[in-house]
C-alpha cells in the first residue's frame, strides 16, 4: 500500500478539495482493475468519479467533451489493453476517436492535460492507482497555474 | 531408579572439574546414587567420528559394555559424551550388521540393554517437588540465559530428549530454583564446539553472538550443561568478546546454580575456578557482601 | 568448464554406503547451509558439497576445506526436510578424505583430530594439556591459549601428567582393528 | 500583377456557360432533372436552379459568384419524404471542391453512383461576398465584372475596383482541385488559379489553423467563448452541410438522446459546434458552405480544418479523394504508427 | 417516479471511512428519492427481506443500492427486486466500497465522494426502463471441434446426456496428441490403452456423428441457433467403403515422411495414421502421391479390395445447425528449429519431446527401441532440455507450458527402464510439478532412477566427433558445465493450435496474444467464452496436461447440457436497439459490429434502416458510439443515462 506518493492527500484541508475528475472505465478490464485497487486498499485521490461503460467501444467522444464543457476538471478513459478487448476491437476504435478528441480539445481552449486515456487490465490495480494519482496531481498543478 | 553408572569423561576429569564436583554434590543432594564407571575410557569424542566411524562406535561401545556389566543405566554430565554414547547405541541397535561386526571384529559384545542419559536429562526428569523441597535460598535475584548447545538435543532421534528447536528442561530447572529466565533465540545455536579449540574466529563469532544476545537481553549470567560450551563461553570469553562492546559475563554450570540454591558453599561447587570471575554475582545471589 | 560426462559412480556409491545416506534425496533447498553456524568459514557451502557428490565429482569434494569446518552440531541433520543426515555425510567425506590422503588446505582440525586420538590411544583417555601443547607445537602457533593454561595449572584443574587406564590394552586393540578395517 | 490567365478569365467563363448549357441539355435525357445555378435576387447571389427541360436550361448561369455546393442535395435523394421522389435520377453541376463532397458521400455509402450524373465544371475561384461586404454596401451593388485581375463593382452607378486576390474565397486561393475529381461530363477542361495564376495565389491550406494554434490556450478559450456567444443556433451551418445528412434527427435538437438544451448559452453553443466538428472529423471536405451560410459569420471552417488536419496527421487520410477508402473513425489499425500513447511510468 | 436508496455499512468496511448517515441524508434531498436508509450488511438475508418490504410498502419503482462493487452483488440485488415484484433492471448500484471507502482515508472527502456516487446512481436510475430478457429457441445439438482427448471426452459426456453431438476433426483420425504418447505420467499407464477404448466408444456411440478430415468453414448465428458450414476435405478414399486393410499403404510406391510420427520415420502417400486409428481408413496426400504429381501409378486404386479409392473426390461443404459449440482444438508444439544455438533442426539426434515419445512407443518408427536416428546406435548419454520455447521472452513465449517438466521426468524414467545403463541429464530452470502425485513422480526420477537434474539453461548444442556437446550451466555450482551426449531431447513447449485465430474470428471469440482462446472469467468462468454458447475445453485455452484437459472437457459437457436442457434460452437484455422511426440508414454501424448483430431491413415506405438482433448483440455499445444521430441506444448504458451521470457530477 503506497501512501507514500499520496502524502499531499493527507491534509486535504490545506490542499483544498480534490479536483473533480470523471473516469470512464470499461466493464471487463479497467473497472475490475479499479475494484482490485480497492480490495488491495491502494489509496487514491478522492476527486475521481468512475462511470462504468460496457466497453471503451461505447466511448462516444462526446462524453468527455460534454464533461469538460460542463466544467469537469479532468476526464480519463480506460479500457482493456489493445488486443485484449473483451469485445474484440472496441478499444481500437476508441483509441482513434479519443486520440482525435485529444488533439482537438486544446484547439478549443482546454489544456491538453485535462483529457487522457489509458489501458488497465483487470489485474493492474496498482497501475490504476498510479494513473489516477499522476492525473490528479497534473490537474492540480494546472489549476495552480490558473489562479 | 536413582542408581547410575557415572561417566565423568576426560573433560570433567581435567578442565571441567568444577562441573564434576558440583554434579556429584547436587546428585547426592537429590538422592541420586552415582558410582563412577570403573576404568572408563574416552568416549571417542568428535575426533573419532571425524576420522573413523567404526573407531567412534568401538570406543563408545567399550564404555557401554562396562556399564552393562554394572547392570546400571549410564549418566554422563558431558553432553558430548552422552551424545556419543547415544549415537553409538542408536546406530548399533538400529543396524544389526553393525552390531555383529562389532562382536566379530572387535569382540565388543554390546547387548544394548541400558539407558543412557545426560545429567541434565536425569535431573530435569526428577519430580520437581523433590527438588523444590531441597531449596533453601532461591536465586530470585538472578537473571540468567539457559544455554543448551548442540549435543543435548540434536539430532532428536538420537538424543530422545526435549525439543530440538526450543528446549525448556533447563529453563524449568532454573525457574524452579527461583531464577528469572531470560529467553534467548540462541539457546541451541552452536558455540563453536570442538572447532573452538583450533579456530578463534569461530569462538569470536558464534560464542560472541551467544554472549551478546544474552547481555542485550539483560541477563547477568549464562547457565550451561556442557563443559565444551563452558570452555568456549567462559575460558575463551575474551576471544568471544573481542571486537564487541560487552561486559564480562559469568557462565555457570546448572549444577552449580542448583547447588547454590540448595545452600551449598560456592567453593565446594568450584565456582571460583571460573575464568570470568563469578564471585560478585554469586555473593549477591546468596546475600553475602563481598 | 566442468564436464558432467561419465560421473564417478563408485565414489557416489562409496559415500552412500558409508554414510547410509542417499545423496539423490537432496533437492538442494539449501536449508542446511542456511542453518550452518560454520557456513561463514566455508567456500563450498554444505548444500554445494552434497551437490558435488550428486554429480560424482570426487576430487572437488574431498579436497574442499569446507568438510573440515563441520563441528557436527547436527543443526543441518535436525532440520533437513528430506531427512538427509548431512553431518553424517560430512563425517563420511572426512573419513574418505583421510583415506584418499587428500587433505584440505585448512588441516588444523585434522591435525587436532590426529593428536587427540593419539592421546586417547596411548592413555585410554584424552589428556587436555598434552593435546593442547602438542597441537600448539605442531600447528606452529605456540603459546595459543597459554595465558589460559597457567591459572588452570595453579588451580590444579589440569595435571600435567595423565595416567593410563588399566584397560589400555583393549583400547589400543580397538584402534588397531579400526585402522585395518574397511569401514563397510 | 494580374497575369494573362486572368484576362482570359471572362472569355473562358462565357465559353464554359455555353458548353455547360449543351451538357445539361444532353444530360437531361439520362436524368429526371439537373441542378445548376441561376441568377439570384442580385448579381452577387446566384441561386440553385432545377432544370427539368431544355427551356429551363436557358436560365442557367456560370459566373464568379456560383459558390453554392450543390452536392448538398444528394443525400436527400435516398431518404423518403426528402426533397425529391425516392430515387429520382439527378444531374448535378459540380465544381472541383464540390466533387470531393460527392466522393465522400459515395465513400460513406449515402448515395448510389448509378442514381446521378455529374457535370463537372472546372473553376478558377469564386468571389467571397463577405469579403466585399466590408468594402462596399453590397445590397446596393448593381453590377459586378472581372477585368484585368480585379473586380469592378458598380455601386449606386459608380464604379469601384478591387484586386481579385483580395476578394476571392480563401479556399480558392489555395485550391488544389480546380477540376472535379469525379464526373460523367466535364465542362471547360482544366484551368486553375494554382497552375496558371501567380505564385502568391497558392497558399498552404492549413496556414490559418497553424496561426491559431500558436495562440495561448486561454486566448483560444476566450476567442471561442466570444465567437460562440454570437451563435444564434439557427443551424444554417448544419442544414447546408452535405454531410449533416442526419437533418431532423440531429442530436442538437433531440430529447433522446438529450445532449444539449435549446438555450443559446455560449456553453451550449460551444458544445454544439464542437460535437458537430467531431461528427465531421475526417469527413468534412472544407467546401466552406457552413461559414457562408452563417448569418453571424462564425469562423466555423477553422474548426473543421483543424479536425481534418489532426486526422491526416494521425491516419494519413484526406476526405473526399478516394471513394474506395473507409472513413477513418469507423475503422482502425491494430498498430497505430502515428498514435503516441501516454506512458504512465 | 419513486426511488428508494439503501446505503450499506458493510460492517466497518464502508462505515469506517464514509459517514453513512450523512450519505442517507444527502440522498433524501435528491430528486425522486422518496425513501432512504442505511443498512448494516445490505447483502445479508434479513436486509434483502427488508428491501423487498420497503419496495412494497413505499411502493418504490426504482432502487439505488450504495454498497460494494456491482461486480460483487448486482445480480443478488436484481433478484431482490424481482422477488419484490419489480423489474430487476430498475436497479442501480453505487460502488462506495471498492471505489470509495477502501481507497480513501479522509472521512470528509470520502463521504463527499460517496454522496456524489449516490447522486450519479440516482440520476442514472431515473432513466432506467424495465427490461425483459429476450428468449430464443434452442437447437438441441452440440458441435465439438477437435478430436483430441478433450474433444473425445466432451463429446462422450454430452452424448451421454442424450444430446446429439457432431465431432469434427481435421486429421483423418481422432485421438489427437495423446494418441502419439507412449505412456502418461504420473501413473505411467499406457496412453493408447486408456485412449483407444474411448476412441472406439466415440465411433460407436449412437449420439455421436464423427466427421474426420473436416474443418469449420463458417459460423453464423448465436447461442441455441448456430449455423455452421463444415468443409469435408477430399481424402480420395471413400471412408464409407474403406475397410482399413492397409494393402494400399503396403503397396504404395511413393515415399513420404510419417506425419503421425512428426516427420521421424517413413510413410506413404496413402496412409492409415496408426494401427488403432478411428475411423481406421486410408487417406491420400496429393503432395506425395505419384499419380497426383505425375498422372501415373494408381496402384492403390487397382489393389483396393473395397474399391474405395476415388481420385476424382472433391471437397464438400455441409451446413448444420447446433445449439452449442465446444472448441477443443488443442495445441501445437513449439518449433525448436527456432533455436539456432541448439542446432536449429540440423542435427538428427536432437529431437522434440513428442518425437522422442514416438521412439519410445511400440507403434513408433523404431518399434519402441531407443536408437539414435543418425546411426541407429543405442544412446548411452541422453540429455533432456526443459523450457524449449517456454518461459523465453526472446522467443515470444514468456509463459510456462505446464506439462514439459512432467513429460520430461516421464521420458527420463522410461528411458531408464529401456536402457538402465544410460546416463541421463535434465537441464531445467525450475521444476513445476503441482499436480496430484507429480512432485513425488519427479523425485522418483531422481531418487530411484538416478536421473541427474542440473539447474540451468542449455546455451549451445554442437557436434564434436559423433557426440553432441551440450553446454549449459549448473547455477547451483555457479559453474558452466558440459555433457557429451548421444541424444538430446528438447522439451518443446505448447503454442496455440495452427489456425486458432482464424477459428476464433469465425466463432467470434477472442484469444490472447499467444493465440490461446480467452475464457469468460479466469477464475469463475473458465470454460465459457465471451460469445454465449461457445465453450472451451483443453489446451486450446491454455497449456494443459491430460488430467486437467479431461476435467475441463467434462466441465464443458455439463455447461453444454445445461445450456441445451432448456427449450428456450434467456439472453441478456443489456443490448442495443435501433429507433426505427429515427434511423437515417447511413449504416455506419453495420461495419463496426464485432458480432454481425446488425442487419439492413427495408421499411414499407421503401426506406432502409438498421436493425439489431438482440440475441446476437453482446452489448458492447460500439454501434451506439458510431451512430451520429444517436438513434441506437444500449440498454443500461443509454446516452441519457451516461449524460445524467456526467451532469450529476459536474452540475450536482
Amino acid at each position: 500500500m503506497s501512501r507514500g506518493n499520496l502524502e499531499p492527500e493527507k491534509e486535504p484541508v490545506k490542499n483544498g478539495t480534490p479536483p473533480k475528475i470523471i473516469a470512464f472505465l470499461c466493464n471487463w478490464c479497467s473497472y475490475v482493475g479499479a475494484d482490485m485497487a480497492g480490495t488491495t486498499r491502494l489509496k487514491q485521490p478522492e476527486g475521481v468519479e468512475v462511470i462504468l461503460v460496457p466497453c471503451t467501444g461505447r466511448m462516444d467522444p462526446l462524453f468527455p467533451m460534454k464533461a469538460l464543457v460542463e466544467g469537469a476538471e479532468g476526464v480519463l478513459v480506460s479500457g482493456c489493453h489493445p488486443g485484449e478487448c473483451h469485445h474484440q476491437d472496441g478499444n481500437l476504435y476508441a483509441r482513434r476517436r479519443l486520440e482525435v478528441l485529444k488533439g482537438f480539445l486544446p484547439f478549443m481552449g482546454f489544456e491538453e492535460e485535462r483529457f487522457s486515456y489509458t489501458w488497465i487490465s483487470a489485474s493492474e490495480g496498482k497501475k490504476w492507482q498510479q494513473v489516477v494519482t499522476k492525473f490528479t496531481e497534473r490537474i492540480k498543478s494546472l489549476n495552480g497555474k490558473k489562479d | 531408579m536413582s542408581k547410575f553408572a557415572y561417566y565423568p569423561g576426560c573433560t570433567l576429569e581435567q578442565l571441567a572439574q568444577e562441573y564434576d564436583e558440583s554434579a556429584r554434590l547436587v546428585g547426592k543432594f537429590l538422592g541420586l546414587e552415582f558410582t563412577e564407571l570403573p576404568d572408563w575410557s574416552c568416549c571417542g569424542a568428535t575426533p573419532s567420528h571425524h576420522k573413523n566411524y567404526l573407531l567412534s562406535l568401538a570406543l563408545a561401545a567399550r564404555n557401554l559394555i562396562l556399564t552393562e556389566e554394572q547392570g546400571l543405566d549410564l549418566v554422563a554430565p558431558c553432553p558430548a559424551c552422552s551424545n556419543r554414547f547415544k549415537t553409538a547405541h542408536h546406530d548399533l541397535i538400529s543396524d544389526f550388521d553393525l552390531l555383529k561386526k562389532l562382536r566379530q571384529k572387535f569382540d565388543l559384545n554390546y547387548r544394548g540393554e541400558i539407558g543412557i542419559f545426560s545429567l541434565l536429562e536425569v535431573i530435569s526428569n526428577l519430580p520437581f517437588d523433590l527438588i523444590r523441597e531441597k531449596i533453601v535460598r532461591p536465586l530470585d535475584r538472578l537473571r540468567v540465559v539457559p544455554y543448551y548447545g548442540c549435543f543435548l538435543v540434536r539430532p532428536p532421534e538420537v538424543t530422545q530428549f526435549d525439543d530440538p528447536e526450543n528446549p525448556t528442561s533447563l529453563d524449568n530447572l532454573m525457574e524452579l530454583i527461583g531464577a528469572q529466565v531470560v529467553p534467548s533465540e540462541y539457546k541451541t545455536e552452536c558455540c563453536g564446539g570442538v572447532l573452538g579449540i583450533t579456530n578463534n574466529q569461530v569462538i569470536s563469532k558464534l560464542s560472541g553472538d551467544i554472549l551478546e544476545t544474552a547481555q542485550k537481553a539483560g541477563a547477568q549470567a549464562i547457565v550451561v550443561a556442557c563443559p565444551l560450551c563452558h570452555q568456549n563461553l567462559d575460558l575463551k570469553q575474551d576471544v568471544a568478546r573481542s571486537g564487541r562492546n560487552l561486559k564480562p559475563m559469568p557462565v555457570f554450570y546448572f549444577t552449580q546454580l542448583m547447588g547454590l540454591a540448595f545452600g551449598i558453599n560456592p567453593k565446594d561447587l568450584g565456582i571460583p575456578k571460573h575464568t570470568v570471575n563469578p564471585m560478585r554475582l554469586t555473593n549477591s545471589l546468596i546475600g553475602v557482601r563481598s | 568448464m566442468i564436464s558432467l560426462t561419465k560421473p564417478d559412480i563408485n565414489f557416489v556409491q562409496e559415500v552412500e554406503t558409508l554414510s547410509g545416506q542417499k545423496v539423490a534425496h537432496c533437492y538442494q533447498c539449501g536449508k542446511c547451509t542456511a542453518g550452518c553456524p560454520f557456513a561463514f568459514l566455508m567456500e563450498d557451502a554444505p548444500h554445494k558439497i552434497i551437490h558435488l557428490v550428486q554429480l560424482g565429482l570426487q576430487k572437488p569434494v574431498l579436497s574442499s576445506p569446507a568438510i573440515w569446518f563441520c563441528a557436527s552440531c547436527e543443526t543441518c541433520t535436525t532440520r533437513c526436510p528430506k531427512q538427509v543426515d548431512v553431518a553424517k555425510l560430512m563425517d563420511t567425506l572426512r573419513e574418505l578424505s583421510h583415506k584418499a590422503k587428500i587433505i584440505g588446505e585448512k588441516s588444523d582440525v585434522r591435525l587436532f583430530t590426529e593428536i587427540f586420538l593419539n592421546s586417547v590411544k596411548t592413555k585410554g583417555r584424552a589428556h587436555g594439556v598434552g593435546i593442547m601443547a602438542r597441537y600448539n607445537f605442531e600447528s606452529g602457533h605456540l603459546f595459543k591459549d597459554a595465558n589460559k593454561l597457567m591459572p588452570m595449572v595453579r588451580q590444579g584443574r589440569v595435571s600435567l601428567r595423565q595416567k593410563k587406564i588399566s584397560g589400555i590394552q583393549n583400547v589400543r586393540s580397538i584402534f588397531a582393528k579400526a585402522k585395518n578395517l574397511k569401514s563397510f | 500583377m494580374a497575369g494573362k490567365p486572368i484576362e482570359m478569365r471572362n472569355k473562358k467563363t462565357k465559353e464554359q456557360l455555353e458548353n455547360l448549357k449543351t451538357q445539361v441539355e444532353e444530360t437531361l435525357s439520362q436524368v429526371d432533372f439537373v441542378i445548376g445555378y441561376a441568377k439570384g435576387y442580385d448579381v452577387l447571389h446566384p441561386t440553385p436552379l432545377f432544370v427539368r427541360s431544355t427551356k429551363d436550361a436557358q436560365a442557367l448561369i456560370w459566373d464568379d459568384f456560383c459558390i453554392n455546393n450543390l452536392a448538398t442535395y444528394l443525400p436527400s435523394q435516398k431518404r423518403p419524404g426528402g426533397l425529391f421522389h425516392p430515387h429520382e435520377k439527378i444531374g448535378l453541376v459540380v465544381k472541383g471542391c464540390d466533387s470531393r463532397a460527392v466522393i465522400q458521400l459515395l465513400q460513406e455509402g449515402i448515395i448510389d453512383r448509378e442514381n446521378f450524373k455529374i457535370i463537372g465544371i472546372s473553376c478558377q475561384g469564386k468571389v467571397d461576398v463577405k469579403k466585399l461586404k466590408n468594402r462596399v454596401p453590397i445590397e446596393r451593388v448593381e453590377n459586378a465584372e472581372i477585368k484585368e485581375g480585379s473586380i469592378e463593382l458598380t455601386v449606386d452607378s459608380r464604379g469601384q475596383k478591387y484586386p481579385l486576390e483580395e476578394v476571392l474565397y480563401s479556399k480558392c486561393l489555395s485550391c488544389e482541385y480546380p477540376t472535379p475529381l469525379i464526373y460523367d461530363r466535364l465542362v471547360g477542361g482544366e484551368g486553375s488559379l494554382r497552375s496558371k495564376g501567380p505564385k502568391e495565389f497558392a497558399q498552404d491550406p492549413y496556414h490559418d489553423v497553424e496561426e491559431f494554434e500558436k495562440k495561448g490556450v486561454n486566448e483560444r478559450l476566450d476567442f471561442w467563448e466570444q465567437e460562440f456567444s454570437r451563435c444564434l443556433r439557427c443551424y444554417a451551418c448544419r442544414d447546408i452541410c452535405p454531410f449533416c445528412y442526419c437533418q431532423f434527427e440531429c442530436i442538437a435538437q433531440t430529447r433522446i438522446p438529450h445532449w444539449l438544451s435549446q438555450k443559446t448559452a455560449s456553453k451550449e453553443n460551444k458544445f454544439f459546434h464542437m460535437f458537430r466538428a467531431m461528427h465531421l472529423a475526417g469527413r468534412c471536405t472544407e467546401c466552406g458552405e457552413c461559414e457562408r451560410a452563417c448569418p453571424v459569420d462564425l469562423p466555423l471552417l477553422l474548426l473543421h480544418k483543424k479536425m481534418n488536419k489532426k486526422v491526416s496527421e494521425l491516419f494519413g487520410y484526406k476526405s473526399g479523394i478516394n471513394p474506395k477508402l473507409r472513413p477513418p473513425l469507423i475503422i482502425f489499425q491494430p498498430e497505430e504508427k502515428n498514435i503516441e500513447e501516454e506512458k504512465w511510468e | 417516479m419513486r426511488i428508494g436508496l439503501f446505503v450499506c455499512h458493510c460492517g466497518n468496511n464502508i462505515a469506517s471511512t464514509v459517514d453513512v448517515k450523512k450519505v442517507v441524508q444527502a440522498g433524501l434531498k435528491l430528486p425522486y428519492v422518496v425513501f432512504a436508509t442505511d443498512v448494516d450488511y445490505v447483502c445479508s438475508a434479513p436486509s434483502q427481506k427488508n428491501i423487498e418490504e420497503a419496495i412494497q410498502e413505499k411502493n418504490l419503482n426504482r432502487v439505488v443500492i450504495a454498497a460494494c462493487s456491482p461486480h460483487v452483488h448486482e445480480e443478488t440485488f436484481r433478484r431482490v427486486l424481482k422477488r419484490a415484484g419489480l423489474n430487476p433492471y430498475l436497479l442501480q448500484v453505487a460502488n462506495i466500497r471498492e471505489q470509495c471507502s477502501w481507497i480513501h482515508d479522509n472521512v470528509i472527502f470520502a463521504t463527499i465522494k460517496a454522496i456524489d456516487l449516490v447522486k450519479m446512481a440516482v440520476a442514472k436510475v431515473s432513466h432506467h426502463e424495465p427490461l425483459v430478457a429476450p428468449k430464443v429457441g434452442v437447437e438441441k445439438r452440440a458441435l465439438v471441434i477437435g478430436g483430441g482427448i478433450a474433444g473425445i471426452q466432451a463429446a462422450l459426456d454430452i452424448a451421454e446426456g442424450n444430446i446429439p453431438v457432431t465431432l469434427v476433426e481435421r486429421e483423418p483420425t481422432i485421438g489427437g496428441a495423446m494418441a502419439k504418447l507412449d505412456k502418461a505420467f504420473p501413473t505411467l499407464d499406457c496412453a493408447a490403452c486408456i485412449l483407444t477404448p474411448k476412441m472406439a466408444e466415440v465411433n460407436q456411440h449412437e449420439n455421436i456423428e464423427l466427421m474426420v478430415y473436416s474443418e469449420i468453414e463458417d459460423v453464423k448465428g448465436y447461442v441455441g441457433n448456430f449455423e455452421v458450414k463444415i468443409r469435408k476435405k477430399a481424402s480420395y478414399v471413400d471412408y464409407e467403403k474403406c475397410v482399413g486393410c492397409g494393402i494400399c499403404e503396403q503397396k504404395c510406391p511413393s515415399k513420404a515422411s510419417s506425419k503421425f510420427n512428426l516427420g521421424r520415420g517413413d510413410g506413404k502417400a496413402i496412409y492409415i495414421s496408426f494401427p488403432q486409428a478411428v475411423p481406421k481408413v486410408a487417406t491420400i496426400s496429393p503432395k506425395h502421391c505419384i499419380y497426383f504429381q505425375r498422372q501415373k501409378c494408381r496402384v492403390c486404386e487397382k489393389l483396393c479390395p473395397a474399391d474405395a479409392v476415388d481420385f476424382k473426390m472433391q471437397d464438400e461443404i455441409v451446413t448444420e445447425r447446433f445449439g452449442a459449440i465446444v472448441t477443443a482444438t488443442g495445441y501445437s508444439l513449439f518449433d525448436y528449429s527456432q533455436y539456432g544455438e541448439y542446432g536449429g533442426g540440423r542435427y538428427p539426434d536432437v529431437m522434440s519431446g513428442l518425437q522422442y515419445e514416438r521412439f519410445l512407443s511400440p507403434t513408433g518408427p523404431s518399434k519402441g527401441e531407443i536408437k539414435r536416428p543418425s546411426d541407429g546406435k543405442k544412446p548411452e548419454t541422453i540429455v533432456f532440455v526443459a523450457c524449449v520455447g517456454s518461459r523465453d521472452e526472446a522467443k515470444g513465449r514468456p509463459y510456462c507450458s505446464a506439462v514439459c517438466c512432467m513429460y520430461t521426468a516421464k521420458q527420463a524414467i522410461l528411458t531408464k527402464e529401456h536402457l538402465p545403463e544410460s546416463q541421463i541429464y535434465v537441464f531445467y530452470i525450475d521444476i513445476r510439478a503441482t499436480g496430484k502425485l507429480y512432485e513425488e513422480f519427479v523425485r522418483r526420477a531422481q531418487e530411484e532412477y538416478g536421473v541427474q537434474y542440473v539447474r540451468g539453461r542449455v546455451s549451445k548444442i554442437y557436434t564434436d566427433n559423433g557426440k553432441l556437446k551440450v553446454r549449459g550451466a549448473d547455477t547451483l555450482l555457479g559453474e558452466p558445465v558440459e555433457v557429451d551426449a548421444d541424444l538430446v531431447v528438447l522439451a518443446t513447449g505448447f503454442g496455440a493450435s495452427k489456425g486458432a485465430s482464424t477459428l476464433a474470428k469465425k466463432l467470434g471469440i477472442s484469444h490472447d496474444s499467444y493465440g490461446f482462446f480467452t475464457e469468460s472469467h479466469p477464475k469463475l468462468k473458465p470454460v465459457e467464452t465471451n460469445t454465449r454458447g461457445v465453450f472451451l475445453a483443453g489446451a486450446c485455452q491454455s497449456p494443459k496436461d491430460i488430467p486437467a484437459t479431461v476435467a475441463q472437457a467434462s466441465g464443458v459437457a455439463s455447461k453444454v447440457l445445461g445450456a441445451l436442457s432448456k427449450d428456450q434460452i434467456e439472453t441478456s437484455p443489456l443490448v442495443a436497439a435501433v429507433d426505427a422511426r429515427r434511423c437515417i440508414g447511413c449504416f455506419q454501424c453495420l461495419g463496426v459490429c464485432p458480432y454481425k448483430a446488425i442487419e439492413e431491413v427495408a421499411l414499407n415506405n421503401g426506406a432502409k434502416i438498421a436493425e439489431i438482433i438482440p440475441t446476437l448483440c453482446q452489448g458492447c455499445g460500439l454501434c451506439v458510439a458510431t451512430c451520429n444521430p444517436g438513434v441506437i441506444s444500449l440498454n443500461g448504458f443509454t446516452d441519457n443515462q451516461l449524460i445524467s451521470e456526467v451532469e450529476a457530477i459536474v452540475k450536482g
